[in-house]
């Protein structure tokens, strides 16, 4: 984890509440990088002291000399990304975080990743680390509400085509675009559905992960998940971050989501 | 070459006045990334209980405008832990090492700070009073000087080690909390420890933090801070250390400007890791700036209108 | 159409929740390019004496992060040129009037109350004891019990006028002070006050405020006064007026969430003077989206953990 | 003085630590202005809180739609508007204050304004608004610490050379330009040389015009002081500005510099 100087290099507008922003780093982050790690990002520009903390966002896709975030405009810090110039100076920390277990997933016979809205930056970053490097096949699900909230769908399509080993499924709440309802039950049917067992790596909503934790321990399938909380520090000096492990005792019940996670093999944590 | 030492007791004298604040900078060596411990006036650890403990449910924190609440709810690893695995990595790095402690009744305090005056590698101790006090019905020991003052005495009577007691600023008299445990055998008063906040989220309709309240520190309460610091100067002839939203070298100069010998920061080390060890080179740098070649003779400079 | 009428006191009925605060809305008039008088909760006057005041001398103010800091000292054109004055205009444009007002003795107080009692067009009186009281050594009225609660029952006798009372933050127990002047005879409590803060400069090497020390208000503060309004309201009946960095519509909500009847704007209206009408507009609009037909029902609806 | 979301048309750079920056504003704006008020800008884009206040800048020239002031870069929130981008929109408050009292001004004999460093700004306001009506024989004389801190002066070079009533004269400190010294020493000489008795309009550091309220009542002249101040509201609410009066007494002994002012009679002030 590494403290720096970034300069935005682009924002995009996605659709109207979201946008990407590509982000200047140095060689070291991109050589340190993991799939699923996140950083954290000034979002006082100009020397405001409102917002104060900076705010933690997956890596969305690596760049040669930068990396791109995938930013759903939620709020005030989210709301100053989205207005950001071109050339603004930004101070970023990271990557920071544990990231996908790379070498567990592609061990599986078979991974299937799930994303919720905007849960696909870091599924993005590990589809790419997967695709670089040996993998066993791959099936990517992804979920919105309605057709025109989903995320890097053209791209994701582009990737099915070109890719043989990858089969991409999407539901939308509202039926716009593929099945109608919830991508956890897209998941349920591929389970039932027999064949290899798979490993799940999922980001979303927090009721999604729940659901699919659930899942995955009736089908007796490894499940990781990328979780999200407030944090004021992001590399687990603040305490502010944690969720409750499942072993734990009185004493020691957490896990803090910045530094032991963001991504948690679903069976260590007790979500509900 | 600048002096910036500063002596905050007999037998605790720091290279620089910059300090960490407790339960900003973990157990130290999680900023090894970011900076040296050595660098650093001192490292005050999380504050520490005699048992590990597990704190408050999240949600825990909340940002607030220019200032952050927490009720991470004194979770810490129990003292045992901190002098097994935490201790000798600090020795290790030659940080100077304060440690945060505290208990839920007076004899927890004592019997604490009977374990750490036994172990060598630790500078001094900070006696954090905004703890509440089991015994008597949960009231804090640090919002009544008497009750305040008689935890003081009670781990003074236990220790050899410099004493630093932190006061909260949750009161009607700084200055009276001040006394009673400077009179109590405190060798150093820091202050402040968070002001008592609260935020609540319209989406929902609760509280944001699942304690519902929580402790306020960043920016927002530097002026409280400084009034405190200023206010407890005028009633204690004891070094005092100055906390809250210090986030800059400026920020810092003006605690040791108004006469604080020596400064925590905290909320700022979540920001900016490295903000402590920058803060350092900046006092140094404005000191030289101005020809001043000890910081001693800058501490407490400030020119008072003459009505008052 | 949604009601937002909210009941202070019997006899005190406001037609929305928005008050302004005293001291940052002049004595009301000055804000007629801005918005209608008319449209708020209530006109809350600058805090006025029997005599005029000439206050503080200059430096009274200083930004800091998401606040200021005010050492205005009570600056006032006195009772006298008030009624003749301003208050007529106040009646002319239909406001609903709140005289916030002060003395430095108890005597001064009951003095002044009799005087703005036989006053018509005065709809109720808001009595600020954040004042140093001279008969007992300068100490603040605001900051015992006892002495608050001796100076709020001398002015209920004189007085049938609607009474709120305005505490100061700068005490350990906020909820022990809410007791006794609700039980001396207040009809409200508002709060919060300013927080007593500080600033210095380092270029001078003097305190920025020629008082040295002054009022911290604004965002800063918010936290803290949510958490005083919640404790107060936790152990009395009495209607609260929450006071304290309300910037927005939503801050506003969250005071009403919180369970304050109604909310006053401080600092907030010297950034955006049409501000207190925009945030009636916004509570409303809140309202109607989430088909709440009355401010009354989203009036402390808070939903607590079930710990607490 | 009216409320208004404004437009931020140009930024132009002068001095490493000055810069114009040019505002949209409604016409009623510019109806209602008079040379010397100012007015109130929010440096808190982007729904930052802080800095919280609005920052008090005088109106050195007004446009067709717009106007522009003249800003130099001393702390938080100049430094943020140096920096802003064109197209940004800021919250404005004006036109504040009393400005110059023109039909006193332009009913004495002559003229003399007097700028010191950036007070240059509401003094080229009034030198436009004088030269667009009738007007005496203008003197004017601006000052700065050495050549390059002077601004607008090829400007007003421009103007002294196009308009006969009008005659410039300059003082930097260190005599890189024009006289060595002091702009009061270039008065002091004027009011000594005899002549028709000036009116003095001036604005600059308050040591400066603490000089000038001096030497224009030991020549018995009017002398028009436009002073600054922190100011929290700057419309006379907060009671932050005041500075003494000359008659106060000790139950009225102040002005409101954003309401009284900025712009006072010298003799009505006890600025010592
Ligand atoms: C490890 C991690 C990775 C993340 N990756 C991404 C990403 O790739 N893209 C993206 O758009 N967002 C991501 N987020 C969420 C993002 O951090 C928050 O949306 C952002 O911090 C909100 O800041 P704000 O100032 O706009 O919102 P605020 O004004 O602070 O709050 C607005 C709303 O957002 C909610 N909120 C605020 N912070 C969080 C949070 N940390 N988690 C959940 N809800 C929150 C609040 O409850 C509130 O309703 C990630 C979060 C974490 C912890
Ligand atoms: C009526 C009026 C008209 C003005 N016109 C202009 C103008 O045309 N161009 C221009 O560049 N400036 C002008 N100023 C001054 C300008 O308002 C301040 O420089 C500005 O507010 C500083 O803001 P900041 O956030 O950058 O400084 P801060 O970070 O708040 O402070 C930085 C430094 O500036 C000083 N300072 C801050 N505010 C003031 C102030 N109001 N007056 C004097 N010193 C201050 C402080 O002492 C400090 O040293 C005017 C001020 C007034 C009252
Ligand atoms: C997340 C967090 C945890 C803290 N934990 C402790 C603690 O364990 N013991 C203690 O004495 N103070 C604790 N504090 C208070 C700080 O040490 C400090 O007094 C306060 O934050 C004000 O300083 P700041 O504004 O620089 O943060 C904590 C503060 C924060 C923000
Ligand atoms: C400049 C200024 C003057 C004030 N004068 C008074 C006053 O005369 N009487 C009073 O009771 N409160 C006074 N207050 C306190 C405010 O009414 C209010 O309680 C406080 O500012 C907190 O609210 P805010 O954060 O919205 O500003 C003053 C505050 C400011 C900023
Ligand atoms: S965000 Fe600070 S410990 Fe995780
Ligand atoms: S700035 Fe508020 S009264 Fe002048």
């Amino acid at each position: 984890m590494i403290l720096f100087h970034s300069t935005v290099l682009q924002r995009e507008t996605i659709t109207p509440d979201t946008f990407s922003i590509r982000l200047s780093c140095p060689k070291e982050f991109l050589q340190r990088f993991n799939p699923g790690q996140f950083v954290m990002v000034d979002v006082a520009v100009s020397s405001h002291l409102d917002p104060l903390l900076k705010r933690p966002f997956s890596v969305c896709r690596l760049r040669d000399d930068s990396f791109e975030l995938l930013v759903k405009a939620v709020g005030r810090g989210t709301g100053i990304l989205q207005q950001v110039a071109a050339g603004t100076v930004l101070s970023v920390h990271g990557p920071l975080g544990n990231g996908f277990p790379l070498a567990t997933i592609t061990g599986k016979p078979k991974i299937m990743l799930v994303a919720g809205g905007i849960g696909i930056a870091p599924i993005f970053s590990l589809l790419n680390g997967l695709l670089a490097s040996g993998h066993p096949p791959l099936e990517l699900i992804v979920g919105a509400r309605t057709a025109a909230e989903l995320l890097c769908t053209d791209e994701l399509r582009k990737r099915a085509d070109q890719e043989k080993g990858l089969q991409l499924s999407i539901a939308t709440d509202d039926g716009s675009v593929g099945h109608h309802g919830l991508v956890t039950e897209l998941v349920s049917w591929q389970l039932k559905s027999g064949g290899e067992k798979p490993v799940i790596c999922a980001c979303g909503p927090l009721p999604m992960l729940i659901a699919l934790g659930k899942l995955a321990a009736e089908a007796s399938c490894s499940c990781y998940l990328s979780l999200e909380s407030r944090m004021a520090c992001g590399f687990g000096v603040c305490l502010g971050c944690v969720t409750r492990k499942k072993t734990g005792d009185d004493r020691h019940p957490w896990v803090k989501i910045c530094q032991d996670g963001p991504v948690f093999d679903a069976e260590t944590l007790r979500l509900l | 070459m600048i002096d910036l030492s500063v002596s905050l007791a007999p037998g605790l004298c720091l290279k620089n006045p910059v300090m960490t604040a407790s339960g900003t900078f973990g157990y130290g060596r999680e900023y090894e990334p970011y900076l040296e411990l050595d660098q650093l006036g001192a490292v005050v650890t999380k504050g520490l209980s005699l048992l590990p403990k597990a704190g408050n449910p999240p949600p825990r924190i909340m940002e607030t405008p220019c200032g952050m609440l927490n009720a991470i709810g004194l979770e810490n690893i129990g003292v045992e832990a901190f002098l097994r695995d935490e201790l000798p990595g600090l020795k290790a790095a030659k940080a100077t090492v304060v440690v945060n402690f505290f208990g839920e009744t007076v004899d927890e305090y004592v019997e604490l700070a009977g374990i750490l005056d036994r172990e060598a590698g630790i500078d001094a101790l900070e006696i954090n009073i905004s703890c509440p006090n089991v015994k008597a019905g949960g009231l804090q020991f640090g919002t009544d000087p008497e009750m305040a003052a008689g935890l003081v005495a009670a781990v003074r009577r236990q220790t050899s080690l410099p004493l630093i007691t932190k006061l909260s600023p949750n009161v009607t008299d700084i200055a009276g909390m001040a006394v009673a445990v400077a009179e109590a055998g405190s060798d150093c008063i820091s202050l402040i420890n968070t002001l008592t906040g609260m935020a609540v989220d319209l989406q929902s309709g609760r509280p944001v933090l699942a304690n519902v309240t929580g402790g306020l520190s960043g920016p927002a309460i530097k002026p409280v801070a400084l009034r405190m610091v200023y206010q407890v100067l005028q009633k204690v002839k004891i070094p005092v250390i100055g906390i809250g939203g210090i986030t800059s070298a400026r920020d810092a100069l003006e605690f040791l400007l108004v006469g604080a010998t020596a400064v925590q920061i905290g909320t700022g080390n979540f920001v900016n890791p490295a903000v402590a060890a920058e803060i350092a080179a900046g006092i140094e740098a404005f000191l030289r700036e101005r020809s001043i070649s000890r910081v001693s003779e800058f501490i407490g400079s400030l020119q008072l209108p003459e009505s008052c």
